[in-house]
């Protein structure tokens, strides 16, 4: 069990660390695309989370499978989601996050 | 019956979409609402106790964990109400078929995704049927691709997908405590293990995950974009069912089946609900959109419903089911009125509008009966279910929170009295005069509604004793 | 046992090397090669985390498919992106070489920091719960209908989202 | 006697109303015939009713709130009350309406309040009377608010602040359920000793306080007397609403908290009690408009009405409670003559109006009795219910029974100049083709005027058997007390009512109008007789007195105006200027929302992991 518990601890350092680019990257960026990628990134951390439990606790059957089903629903999201981005570009000309402010107070 | 729940939409989603059945898209309206009321019926009939189990006999053949409580029933029964209120909106609004197809689609897929998130009994099942249900939703707002829809869809899929991080990640580390992510096993799990750091960083993340779907202040930021944004039909939807269901349904079912409401997460979400509560009227206060000011108002009122929870009493938690319940019928009727209103004026600019209650009288009086139940006014039905958290609020000791929920009474009645004034009252404005009431796909569902309303404040008694309270005391054991 | 350590480490290191590559490089097209590049990085891991089916799943649909949605967009979306969005992204970017640096410090903070890991408890390990594929075909029922439900949304989105608008 | 005819006063005009609402109608006959029909009705109904007792309890809600009225001598009164003044005021209605606009919604409302009074009047549950005491807002808020263009300003001021006043008395009912575990009217007992018992009486006293029209929840009776044109949006807060607030103040004195006169209470309710009497009489004296007048009228009254029954003593409480319903007449009067006179003359300005006394002579003559009424005048009724508060007060204290006086002779010389101004001055323009009201507006006056007269001169009749068995309902003895006025008393009052018609022609001497005549001496009746001895001599020292009184009430109007500001702008503004902050955080860059909700996360994430 201490094994588990020390490779739970270093990955999850891991975890933490994507999960902090990715988030920077949807802060800083002025880009959707770019924004959908620090997105993706975010989820990147998420899906090793879920396998790290798996591995850490020896349940990788139950950690494989919610793994899996949020693949594919993340995929369904980012299909939808740039879906949208290409429709801004199709009606404003551009991807440009500055655009994007019409809805305020 | 809770199988059929979730198999029928998608069967009936796969056959209209088979490419030999074209000649079956022209009566999908018809069978979507068939489906719809089918539902309404079916759950009603079976909280009277009617009829044993409709779908009974089915149920063997395919195993779904799915459990159907006192609760699922009122939820079911309100997802059936607003789908059909947002499905003959939609007829009104949307001319072009094929387009009102792929909307009809949506919504029946939408209802797919609120049905399995009201039935089921598992973390990972309630994050795909939530996504289910959000993804529709991402595609309703920006079904007409116009600017501000686009620009509303975007941010609700960002924001949404921080909700949705934080949801994986509590479930990844519920996960490590418990051998299965059903709700009874976490919940097993939990009670051994409750001062874990990892335990209750998970429970952040879930309440936290669920605070954005719900849209509580500080977390609403996409709400209002989105409300305002999205097409008629689909606002009515949105707001009235699809965010109160995966936002705070789902807070209700794992604040009462996972984490013990009154400790600690107890607190958090009684001090969030009196945020949202006050920050909420205090928006939708300044507000010239209509839709806008309805959306800030939902968020007024989810936070009363987040009082009624956080109280942890059995009569609380039963006023916030039946809060629940009377906002997503008076607030989609207060939806479908604001349809009808720009489907007639061609704008949402409460400052462009006046005395239209004189040329669309249906209209007017149905938006004052949800008014009145919004801002809590005797007999109807948002009156009872506020004065049950109140009272509760007062019961469990928290009697600074219960004076809150009061005054903040006073703040809806302001903002809805603006609204009723700049819209429907007074004067007809000049260029006004040739405005018409809505058509009748708007006003049935609106006169439905209006009625329902009436009709749950009249009947409260028996309403109130033999469904409400129960599911109350049902939830906190 | 330590040396698996070790490699896993590095991968990860490798992992989130590349996850900030894809953060910080100016052109998108390589930013949506990094993102597939560090989702390769993370099949390996999954596979070595003892998660086979997770991780080619994870590399056909993450590292491909996402890749190619990502890469059309691109092409779709920059064939008339203006070049002011592309100076101004560059001149952004120009800031994100503070990113690593962060990461680095975030790393040293957390790797110094200890969190007591109180209970990682599943002992009970039997032969159904091992299999994924029994899990996924026997018990997970309802995520597989939910799972055909967001594929079918997926598709009427993109036949909504993609195509171009008949009127306007 | 049935008990399920105590429903019918309240279902059937809330029925009837609800009915009517809908129909738009362009003269509006039908519509006055069913709200006559349906006044008269209820009017019938509750005569029957009268003298008998009677309960109904259907169990309706949880957390004790059932459907329980209980009729007994008190509640049947104030019945018969109500639905006699609503009687006489659909009568007026009916001419006064004829052909104006929006007459559906009016006759709605109308018929809804009625109702909706009954409904309280008789409801013996907390929680129920709170229902229709809340609904009652429903209709105030639509009277206002169909008057003009800027009436919405005015309502939603009123539906403020009675709002507000509703929500304090919903927190007093919920102390007293806290309390004694009961919401039944009838088994309640509080002692007033405890804090809590204290604040659940302030409190519950506030919500009647508000509907009754005190000091400082006034602001809006003056106002909505001016916004609203139609005069019976003063007659229904005049006479129905203040019916009402009164009747529920009694009822918590006597039956809920059983008022004892040792108590702080008590002296607080008094000294409200002097100061609603004072300030708003002082107001009175300057208005130049003849509703405004009355309604600041309407508030000084109801300081007499709290102050009777604030003393705790049998002879004031019986006083004060035969003051409302003396007030309720007098006033409607009153109101009417003043509806009549803007019927005719087209306007309501006490300068532009004057020497109606030819041509309206029968509204003449009722306001003469009304006003004789109000200032206490002996024969009349006001005079019987103003010295049985005198008696009280004086019981009480010295100091209360001295500002009653005051305010009595302050209200003297105002209806002095208010009578002088319209009835008795020269004519003002465009009056000469005045005419008399018509017959359906001259009934109701005449008979409000005649039972001025009734109930003064046989007072003993109403003070035997509706009031006495109303106290004595409660457990309150009613001692020796009609007609008994004790000589000191009435010829304190003789000398005030002499010294305001003293006064009163002085001031016509100098400035030769009606209109003007109290403007500038507002001296102690005693120096009137220097003055006019030595115009010249005492010269400084009357400009004096009168600059520093004119100064009182000029200053207490602005007091008025700030409190009223206090309600009207400052929550307003507050309330807009956080929203205006909440707003500049939505800026529509979600970048910072999603910074926000992560910080958001990180202390909701924080809190439970501490």
């Amino acid at each position: 069990m201490a094994d588990s518990v020390y490779v739970f601890w270093l990955f999850g350092i891991f975890v933490a660390l994507l999960a902090i680019v990715g988030f920077y990257c949807i802060l800083i960026t002025s880009n959707l695309i770019r924004t959908l990628i620090g997105m993706e990134i975010v989820t990147k951390a998420v899906t090793f989370l879920i396998i790290l439990v798996g591995r850490s606790t020896g349940n990788t059957g139950l950690a494989q499978s919610f793994a899996i089903t949020l693949i594919v629903v993340e995929v369904v999201v980012i299909v939808v989601a740039s879906g949208v981005v290409i429709s801004v570009f199709r009606r404003n000309g551009s991807i440009d996050v500055n655009l994007f402010r019409n809805l305020k107070g | 019956m809770p199988t059929l729940l979730i198999i029928l939409p998608l069967a009936l989603l796969l056959i209209l979409n088979l490419p030999l059945l074209r000649a079956a898209r022209r009566v999908s309206f018809w069978l979507c609402a068939v489906l719809a009321l089918a539902q309404v019926v079916a759950t009603a009939t079976h909280m009277g106790g009617l009829i044993p189990d409709l779908g009974a006999a089915f149920d063997p053949y395919i195993v779904l964990q799915l459990r159907m409580t006192g609760l699922s029933e009122v939820v079911l029964l309100a997802i059936g109400i607003v789908v059909l209120a947002s499905l003959f909106t939609a007829r009104a609004m949307i001319a072009d078929h094929d387009e009102r197809f792929k909307f009809g689609n949506l919504v029946i897929l939408a209802m797919m995704g609120l049905n399995g998130t009201a039935l089921l009994a598992d973390l990972i099942s309630l994050y795909v049927f939530i996504e289910i249900t959000a993804v529709s939703s991402f595609i309703l707002i920006a079904f007409d691709r116009d600017s501000d829809g686009l620009e509303g869809s975007f941010k609700y899929i960002i924001l949404s997908a921080v909700a949705t991080a934080a949801l994986l990640a509590s479930i990844a580390l519920f996960m490590m405590v418990s051998p299965d992510t059903s709700f009874a096993a976490v919940r097993a799990a939990l009670a051994v293990s409750q001062h874990s750091f990892y335990v209750n960083l998970a429970a952040g993340l879930l309440l936290c995950g669920l605070f954005v779907k719900g849209g509580l202040v500080p977390f609403h930021w996409w709400l209002p974009d989105a409300y305002s944004s999205a097409p008629a039909p689909a606002s009515v939807l949105l707001a009235g069912i699809i965010t109160k269901v995966s936002g705070i349904y789902a807070l209700i079912v794992v604040s009462t089946s996972i984490l013990t409401v009154g400790g600690a997460a107890g607190e958090v979400i009684m001090v969030l609900g009196i945020v949202s509560a006050i920050a909420g009227a205090l928006l939708a206060l300044g507000q010239r959109d209509m839709k806008r000011m309805l959306a800030y108002s939902s968020v007024s009122q989810v936070g009363y419903i987040m009082l009624g929870l956080g109280s942890g009493t059995a009569l609380g938690v039963a006023g916030a089911v039946f809060h629940f319940f009377n906002h997503a019928i008076f607030k989609s009727l207060l939806f479908v009125n604001a349809a009808a209103v720009e489907g007639s004026l061609g704008t949402r600019d409460m400052d462009r509008m006046g005395g239209i209650a004189s040329k669309m009288p249906v209209t007017g009086v149905t938006s004052i009966i949800g008014f009145f139940s919004a801002a809590g006014i005797p007999p109807l039905a948002g009156f009872w279910s506020k004065v049950m958290i109140i009272i509760a609020l007062w019961q469990a000791g928290h009697q600074t929170a219960s004076v809150v929920a009061v005054l903040v009474g006073v703040l809806t009645l302001a903002y809805f009295l603006s609204m009723q004034r700049r819209v429907f009252f007074g004067r007809l404005r000049e260029g006004l005069g040739e405005i018409r009431e809505a058509r009748m796909s708007i006003l049935v569902p609106a006169v439905s509604l209006a009625l329902i309303t009436v009709a749950a404040g009249l009947f409260f008694k028996p309403v109130f004793s033999k469904i409400i309270m129960p599911v109350g005391e049902m939830l906190v054991k | 046992m330590i040396d698996d350590l070790v490699v896993n480490a590095a991968l990860c290191m490798l992992m989130t090397a590349a996850a900030i590559w894809t953060v910080v490089t100016v052109r998108l097209l390589r930013a949506a090669i990094g993102l597939a590049l560090t989702s390769a990085l993370l099949t390996i891991v999954m596979y070595r985390f003892g998660s086979p089916l997770a991780a080619a799943f994870e590399l056909s649909v993450c590292a491909g498919l996402i890749s190619v949605i990502f890469v059309s967009a691109i092409t779709l979306t920059s064939r008339l992106s203006s070049d002011r969005l592309n100076q101004r992204e560059s001149e952004v970017l120009r800031r994100f070489w503070f990113l690593p640096l962060l990461v680095i410090i975030a790393g040293v903070i957390l790797y110094k920091t200890s969190i007591p890991i109180e209970i990682i408890a599943f002992e009970g390990k039997t032969a159904a719960q091992d299999d994924v594929r029994s899990i996924i075909w026997n018990t997970r029922h309802l995520d597989l209908i939910g799972q055909i439900a967001i594929l079918l949304a997926g598709a009427i989105g993109v036949v909504l989202l993609f195509k171009e608008r008949k009127h306007g | 006697m049935s008990e399920l005819n105590l429903v019918l006063p309240i279902a059937v005009p809330i029925i009837a109303g609800i009915l009517v609402l809908p129909f738009r109608a362009a003269r509006g006959t039908v519509h006055a015939i069913i709200t006559f029909a349906v006044a008269a009705f209820t009017l019938a109904l509750s005569l029957a009713l009268f003298g008998s007792e009677a309960a109904l309890s259907v169990p309706w809600a949880p957390f004790g709130l059932d459907f329980s009225l209980r009729l007994y001598s008190f509640s049947a009164f104030i019945l018969v009350a109500a639905a006699g003044f609503g009687t006489l005021i659909s009568l007026y209605a009916a001419a006064f309406m004829r052909g104006k606009e929006k007459q559906n919604q009016f006759y709605g409302y109308f018929l809804l309040t009625m109702g909706l009074v009954n409904g309280a009047v008789l409801s013996d549950n907390l929680l129920l009377m709170l229902f229709f005491w809340e609904g009652l807002l429903v209709p105030l808020y639509g009277m206002i608010a169909i008057g003009s263009e800027k009436s919405y300003r005015t309502a939603t001021k009123a539906l403020i602040i009675v709002g507000a006043s509703d929500l304090c008395m919903m927190l007093g009912i919920a102390m007293v359920y806290s309390i004694t575990g009961t919401l039944t009217i009838s088994k309640v007992s509080v002692a007033t000793g405890s804090a809590l018992g204290s604040a659940a009486f302030i409190l519950m006293a506030i919500g009647a306080f508000s509907k009754a029209g005190s000091i400082p929840f006034h602001s809006w009776i003056p106002d909505a007397a001016r916004a609203a044109a139609l005069p019976f949006m003063a007659i229904l807060p005049a006479s129905l609403e203040k019916l009402l607030g009164i009747y529920f103040l009694s009822r918590i004195c006597l039956d809920l908290f059983a008022l004892t006169p040792d108590s702080w209470l008590s002296v607080l309710l008094m000294a409200l009690g002097c100061v609603t009497i004072i300030i708003a009489v002082l107001m009175a004296l300057i208005q130049k408009e003849y509703k405004r007048l009355l309604s600041y009228h309407a508030i000084s009254q109801v300081g007499y009405m709290v102050l009777g029954i604030g003393t705790a003593v049998p002879i004031g409480i019986m006083g004060g409670i035969f003051h409302m319903i003396n007030h309720a007449i007098y006033k409607s009067c009153l109101f009417l003559t003043g509806g009549a006179v803007e019927h005719r003359a087209g306007t309501t300005q006490l300068e532009k109006l004057g020497g109606l006394r030819a041509a309206m002579p029968v509204t003449c003559i009722c306001f003469l009795v009304a006003a004789a009424s109000i200032s206490g005048v002996p024969p009349f009724n006001g005079f019987f219910s103003k010295e049985m508060v005198y008696a009280g007060a004086l019981e009480r204290g010295p100091v209360f029974y001295i500002f009653a006086v005051i305010g009595s002779f302050f209200t003297a010389a105002s209806f002095l100049k208010l009578g002088h101004a319209v009835y008795f001055d020269r004519k003002g323009d465009g009056m000469e083709r005045v005419r008399e009201a018509s017959p359906a507006m001259l009934i109701p006056m005449v008979a409000l005027a005649l039972l001025c007269v009734v109930f003064g001169v046989w007072n003993a009749w109403p003070l035997d058997t509706l009031i006495a068995p109303s106290i004595a309902a409660s457990g309150v003895t009613p001692g020796e007390t009609h007609g008994g006025a004790s000589v000191f008393l009435v010829v304190m009052t003789c000398v005030a009512l002499g010294g305001a018609i003293l006064n009163h022609l002085s001031g016509y001497h100098i400035t030769r109008r009606g209109f003007t005549a109290v403007d500038h001496i507002h001296e102690t009746p005693g120096l009137s007789w220097a003055y006019e001895r030595a115009e010249n001599r005492y010269n400084d020292i009357y400009d004096l007195g009168k600059r520093a009184l004119v100064f009182c009430a000029r200053l207490l109007m602005k007091v008025d105006r700030a409190v009223d500001w206090v309600f009207e702008r400052l929550a307003v503004a507050a309330a807009y200027a956080t929203t205006a902050r909440l707003r500049a955080l939505q800026t529509g860059n979600y970048s910072l929302y999603i910074v926000l909700c992560l910080a958001g996360a990180a202390a909701v994430v924080a809190y439970l992991v501490q």
